[in-house]
């Protein structure tokens, strides 16, 4: 079992680094930070599952943190595009 | 020519840290002068004598108490420099551009008011576990830092006022060096020297450790916020 | 190791792999498809199914234990918080005017490099 | 074999990781490159957890996704965002 | 009164927040736990959730809300394997539009949830809520359809406005 949840998470490694070339690349800002945020889900779950494979639950506490964080940061972020209050078009 | 020299230079350094490195023990290898017997006593003995159950707590709070005493100071005059650099720069700042007024989204400003009381509750759940999971007062106090950022945002800067209020602001920022004070005051006074932590019994050892982490969780915190605040302050 | 634990351990991992499945999914749409909000499609409804399937399946693995309601938590936490994310980053781009592309005006759209 | 599998995964890790620093410093967009950044402490976050460091972890992730960003941001809008 | 149903209820969900962080093992941590997730509920209550704001909901409503995330669930899901075929599919059969949509309201929670039941169900996002007002963007013409029609309308006025 030890050893499938391993190759799992190689497995979403793999799918992060792909989504890291949508954050290089990205056309517009948003893009790049959808990516970011679709890379934070990643790694949310990659704690999760390390906190299962290293069998310390208390490892759970740091997927927690990431949950509600990753979510704030993008709200902050967004608000500040959205208001305009970062200098020049960032199209 | 340019190039040759830096690279003869490059190299002089190189060497003699590569030699170093080649000479020192290998990566995890029990010789190491980190594993013979300083991490043995912290392993063997932390637990009972830090007051803390989970060791990188009791290190860094009761072994390197000292170590942290600075590192807080340090944290407390990164706020300092912050609010002095923007007080100073008055004349040749660029107007800040007012930006078209966007109304909040409903949707996010809901979920927000919704998630916000979990986050502060898991923010003091991350202080007080601090002893005995990840966690502690920088990790908690982050996180609460985190969440007076989002409600200054999106809840609006009176809100967020309520989470660190107005009038002692400016001593709650300066409260992870006054409450390593404070508890060194304590230590020196239960045994002769400052933290004093060898000397005290378990019992007083946790309790101590507890301030500690709350001094720096709440400092962090407001912090974290002052520098926020300050350079979203309107110029 | 008994008819119940193979169980189990069956539904678990094939609930890892769909999720898994899912976000390779989200990811190629990330990737291939035209435009911010179509990526966006693809982003948030992957992620949130990848993410709950897995952290379902090792809540199962883990069985009746007290840390199963932590993940449970963090599931419902990324059931709440994703759609409202992806919607964020949706209306910032079109309240600065970013266009949807769409068939009729091909390429041009909002996907200007 | 569970061994062999978590040294796959360390593997990618650490190329994730330069990855993503590598990013980071050929991004001439500051805005840009404060974004892509978060990702790599969100990478260098499973750094600490892997080997061990949780209370590490933790500060990573409470600091490096949650504060440093939104602090950058912030320090951007009120400075020019292209780098020269 | 309702000031009092809000803090009660802010209470018993950060009470129960609590136990899954701390677990129930320890009663000394419960104790910690409870004055503080007291505060912080009233805090909740007098200042975030009021109105109504946030979970202040019927025993009733709470039930049907129970049936509301099953049904959620299964939208969510297929509309996870409707993306994974348009990713898949190497001709990328997309043609997206923005519709907008119109649904009359008399609670916040009504429109958050709309908002985000669109944003998780097949071919469609929420871009923007404005009062009653929904843009929404459709990976294609014929997702909107549910929308329309306001099927999720009746679901959620059944969930948060009946009581």
């Amino acid at each position: 079992m030890d050893s499938f949840l391993w190759g799992a998470a190689t497995f979403l490694l793999a799918v992060a680094s792909v989504c890291l070339y949508r954050a290089y690349r990205g056309p517009t800002v948003l893009d790049r930070v959808l990516a970011v945020n679709v890379i934070g889900t990643k790694t949310m779950v990659l704690l999760v599952l390390l906190a299962f494979v290293f069998d310390r639950p208390l490892y759970v506490d740091v997927a927690l943190v990431y949950a509600l964080l990753n979510f704030v940061t993008t709200v902050v972020a967004t608000r500040y595009f959205e208001t305009g209050a970062l200098e020049g078009d960032w199209q | 020519m340019k190039r040759a020299l830096v690279i003869a230079l490059l190299a002089a350094v190189a060497m003699p840290l590569l030699l170093a490195a080649a000479r020192m023990p290998r990566f995890g290898s029990v010789e190491q002068p980190a594993y013979t017997h300083v991490a043995r006593r912290y392993l063997e003995r932390g637990a009972e004598e830090a007051g803390a159950e989970n060791i990188v707590t009791g290190v860094i709070l009761n072994y390197r108490g000292f170590d942290t005493n600075g590192e807080v100071t340090v944290i407390f005059t990164a706020c300092a420099a912050v609010a002095a650099v923007l007080a100073c720069s008055g004349e040749g700042r660029r107007p800040v551009r007012a930006g078209t007024p966007v109304a909040l989204s409903p949707v996010v400003r809901y979920v927000v008011r919704l998630l916000a009381p979990f986050i502060a509750l898991f923010a003091f759940y991350v202080v007080v576990f601090g002893e005995v999971s990840p966690g502690g007062g920088f990790q908690g106090g982050t996180v609460f830092g985190a969440l007076i950022i989002v409600t200054t945002v999106v809840v609006g800067r009176d809100e967020a006022e309520r989470l660190s209020p107005e009038r002692p602001r400016l001593w709650l920022q300066a409260a992870g060096p006054l409450s390593f004070l404070a508890v060194g005051t304590v230590g020196a006074l239960l045994t002769g020297w400052y933290l004093g932590f060898p000397h005290v019994p378990r019992a007083i050892a946790a309790s101590m450790l507890m301030a500690l982490e709350f001094g720096i969780g709440v400092g962090g915190a407001m912090v974290l916020a002052g520098i926020f605040w300050r350079l979203g302050d309107e110029a | 190791m008994s008819l119940f634990e193979a169980i189990r351990n069956a539904a678990a991992v094939v609930l890892v792999c769909t999720g898994s499945f899912f976000f390779l999914v989200g990811t190629l749409g990330l990737i291939r498809f035209p435009d911010f909000y179509s990526r966006t499609h693809g982003a948030t409804k992957c992620d949130t199914v990848g993410a709950g399937s897995i952290l379902l399946g090792l809540a199962l693995l883990r069985g009746l234990h007290a840390d199963v309601l932590k993940i449970l938590a963090i599931i419902s936490l990324v059931l709440l918080t994703s759609p409202t994310a992806g919607h964020a980053l949706a209306r910032a781009a079109y309240r600065t005017g970013l266009r949807p592309w769409t068939r009729l005006v091909g390429g041009g759209g909002g996907d200007a490099d | 074999m569970p061994i062999e599998m978590g040294r796959l995964f360390d593997l990618g890790l650490m190329t994730l990781l330069v990855l993503c620093a590598l990013a980071v410093v050929r991004t001439k967009d500051l805005l840009a490159a404060s974004i892509i950044f978060s990702a790599y402490s969100l990478v260098m976050c499973l750094v600490w957890d892997h080997r061990g460091a949780p209370d590490v972890a933790m500060t990573e992730a409470a600091v490096g996704a949650g504060v440093t960003t939104v602090l950058f941001l912030s320090a951007i809008s009120k400075t020019v965002r292209k780098e020269r | 009164m309702k000031r009092a149903t809000n803090i009660g209820q802010a209470m018993v969900l950060l009470a129960g927040f609590w136990a899954v962080l701390a677990g129930l093992t320890s009663p000394g941590l419960v104790a910690v736990g409870l004055p503080v997730a007291a505060a912080v509920a009233a805090w909740a209550g007098l200042r975030l959730w009021t109105d109504d704001e946030p979970p202040v909901m019927s025993a009733r409503q709470w039930l049907r809300f129970a049936g509301y995330c099953v049904r959620l669930v299964r939208d969510i899901v297929s509309a996870a394997v409707l993306v994974a075929e348009k990713v898949l599919d190497p001709r990328m059969p997309i043609d997206p539009v923005l519709i907008v949509h119109r649904a009359r309201f008399g609670r916040e929670v009504s429109r958050v949830a709309l908002a985000n039941s669109i944003t998780l169900t097949p071919g469609t996002l929420t871009v923007d809520v404005d009062g009653d007002r929904f843009v929404v963007h459709c990976l294609a013409e014929g997702f909107a359809d549910d929308i329309r029609d306001g099927t999720f309308e009746r679901r959620i006025r059944r969930v948060f406005e009946e009581p």
